[in-house]
């Protein structure tokens, strides 16, 4: 009889201790989730205030950018340089790169921009020659009587990325001899052209390259950037 | 050298007469809004050109720019207002 | 309804183009006294480069750059600088815009004040024409149901 | 009138002159071709070069000052609108259903 007893105060004794042990677990497993999960929002919250930080910084600098470019087109048209003019026009641009300031920074790749430049700079001379050659292209078709014109629409899918190279890839077509830019849809060009020899011409992709190789985009290995590299490389042989 | 930039300019006028030919005559909307907009081009230089004759470029270089940017928004916002007419 | 371009290009030139546009309004208001211009020009300059936006990046994107309450507030706030420079030199003993009797409450000379006068009331059209040109646009373009129009008029 | 005077009138004449061959052209062009979209090449591309070379006359007429600036600032900006123009024309006529013309077909 008193064994059982004993058997019996045992067995609840151990179940009490088991139950402690579970609960002591649980307890330990909810503060151990608790303190992750305050973490975790901590964290966020911290990123959030980082964030928040950098947009604003980023915004900023836009609009800093911004008001140095238009204060130095205010100086240059207003031609004044007294001290109500000056002031008048700091005011206005400051006025107006508050209202404007994510629009002409929109969405800047990121690279080396004075390389841009330069190289954009380098770009004209050729395109300015080409439209030499569209404009007597076009006298040449409207003062001949026969007027030797086949019109055709080609398409092209282009493998360039950001918009400000579409634009200038766009314009150059339009101003280069023979071709303008009609639609474009999902990155496919829609180019009319006026004669078969010229639509070969821009299928041959002469000007995408060169367009690609301003604004250094896609994976392409250009004979300029050879050319840039090649006097870094004459100076490393002298060394050796 | 004010009787050469006259001649330029009067040249100037009768091209913008004969674009008026397309722009009276012309078949549908789109090739009238392409000539006015080319008379507003060949205007532009009219406008400077009267700035030399009369020696008051400062005051007319305004006036041309203005005609400019004026000239490039009326285009655009026509051919958008017809581009959707267009779509169904 | 105003819908935004789907295309990248104009949207693109738009966006370089307006701060500079705006920036050139702004000039030929505040330059108004010495070389042609003045209030009413520069307004429009400045209204169409409102519409430019309007037109390239649609009704949305814009109006959260100008509201069309603010809209209306520029409206009002215009006709009353002009209106109140004009009442304040009827206060000074002088006739309706009478802008030298002005130089007594700007410590400067009448001729100064006669063209500090000639700015203020620049700037309040300028503020009213601008309003009103954009407001009648959006007033146009979002009653009238484009796609009625039919197709044999290009 | 010395000789630098001289050859500064010579360049004005030339590319003034030079701007209204191309004006012309563009005229006859916008005149001459048989639809919308080859009229467009006409005045799109002569438009341009025009504008560009009678500014550049009338700028070096002007000398260097701030008004030959703001007559560069106009060439600059017809450089960048001029075919962004065409181009919107040219999009909502293809969009509106306009047909090109082809070599066959002999419509005027």
């Amino acid at each position: 009889m008193e064994v059982t007893l004993l058997i019996e105060a045992m067995d609840s004794s151990f179940r009490l201790l088991e139950d402690a042990k579970n609960q002591a677990v649980d307890i330990m497993n909810s503060a151990v989730r608790l303190t992750s999960e305050t973490r975790i929002i901590e964290e966020k919250k911290l990123a959030n205030i980082f964030k928040g930080a950098q947009s604003r910084r980023a915004v900023l600098q836009n609009v800093m950018a911004t008001f140095v470019i238009l204060f130095g087109f205010w100086v240059v048209l207003s031609g004044k340089f007294d001290l109500f003019h000056l002031t008048l026009g700091f005011i206005c641009s400051l006025v107006i790169s508050m209202l404007t300031h994510n629009l002409l920074f929109a969405n800047v790749r990121v690279g080396d921009i004075k390389l841009t430049i330069i190289r954009f700079v380098r770009y004209l001379p050729w395109l300015i020659y080409q439209i030499f050659v569209s404009n007597f292209y076009v006298a040449y078709l409207v003062l001949s009587p026969k007027m030797p014109i086949n019109p055709q629409i080609i398409r092209f899918k282009t493998k360039l990325e950001s918009d400000i190279s579409w634009v200038v890839l766009a314009n150059s077509i339009t101003l280069t001899p023979g071709t303008i830019t009609m639609d474009i849809k999902d990155g496919e060009f829609y180019v009319h052209a006026l004669a078969k020899k010229v639509a070969d011409d821009l299928n041959a992709g002469e000007m995408e390259d060169r367009v690609a190789h301003i604004f250094m985009e896609a994976d392409h290995i250009y004979v300029q950037d050879v050319l840039d590299v090649s006097p870094i490389f004459g100076v490393l042989r002298k060394g050796i | 050298m004010n009787t050469f930039f006259l001649v330029i300019g009067i040249g100037l006028c009768v091209l913008v007469f004969f674009v008026l030919y397309r722009v009276v005559f012309g078949p549908g909307v789109f090739n009238r809004i392409a000539a006015i907009s080319a008379i507003g081009t060949k205007t532009l230089v009219i406008i400077l050109i009267m700035g030399i004759i009369y020696n008051r470029i400062d005051m007319f270089v305004d006036i041309s720019m203005v005609y400019a940017l004026l000239n490039f928004i009326g285009t655009l916002a026509a051919a958008k207002y017809l581009e959707i007419g267009g779509e169904k | 309804m105003i819908r935004k371009t789907d295309d990248i290009i104009i949207r693109t030139v738009a966006r370089i183009l307006v701060p500079f546009i705006q920036i050139y309004a702004l000039y030929v208001i505040m330059h108004g006294h010495y070389s042609p211009g003045g209030g009413f020009q520069g307004g429009v300059i400045l209204g169409a480069s409102i519409i430019l936006l309007l037109i390239t990046h649609g009704l949305v994107e814009t109006t959260k750059k100008i509201s069309e309450r603010a809209i209306a507030i520029f409206s009002s706030i215009g006709v009353f600088i002009y209106a109140g420079i004009g009442v304040l030199c009827l206060l000074l003993y002088g006739n309706f815009l009478d802008y030298s009797k002005l130089s007594v409450i700007l410590n400067v000379t009448p001729a100064e004040a006669r063209s500090m006068g000639i700015l203020g009331v620049e700037i309040g059209v300028s503020f009213t024409v601008m309003a009103i040109m954009i407001s009648i646009f959006i007033s146009i373009s979002t009653t009238e149901d484009h796609s009625k129009y039919d197709k044999e008029h290009y | 009138m010395n000789a630098v005077s001289i050859v500064i009138a010579i360049f004005v004449v030339l590319f003034t002159v030079g701007g209204l061959f191309f004006f012309t052209t563009s005229t006859i062009g916008l005149l001459r071709f048989p639809d919308f979209f080859t009229r467009l090449h006409a005045t799109g591309k002569g438009d341009t070069l025009a504008v560009l070379f009678s500014l550049i006359g009338i700028g070096i007429y002007e000398g260097l000052s701030l008004t030959g600036f703001k007559i560069l600032l106009i060439a600059v900006f017809m450089f960048l609108a001029q075919p962004t123009a065409t181009h919107a024309i040219s999009k909502a006529g293809m969009r509106c259903g306009l047909q090109p013309w082809k070599k066959e077909d002999n419509r005027k």
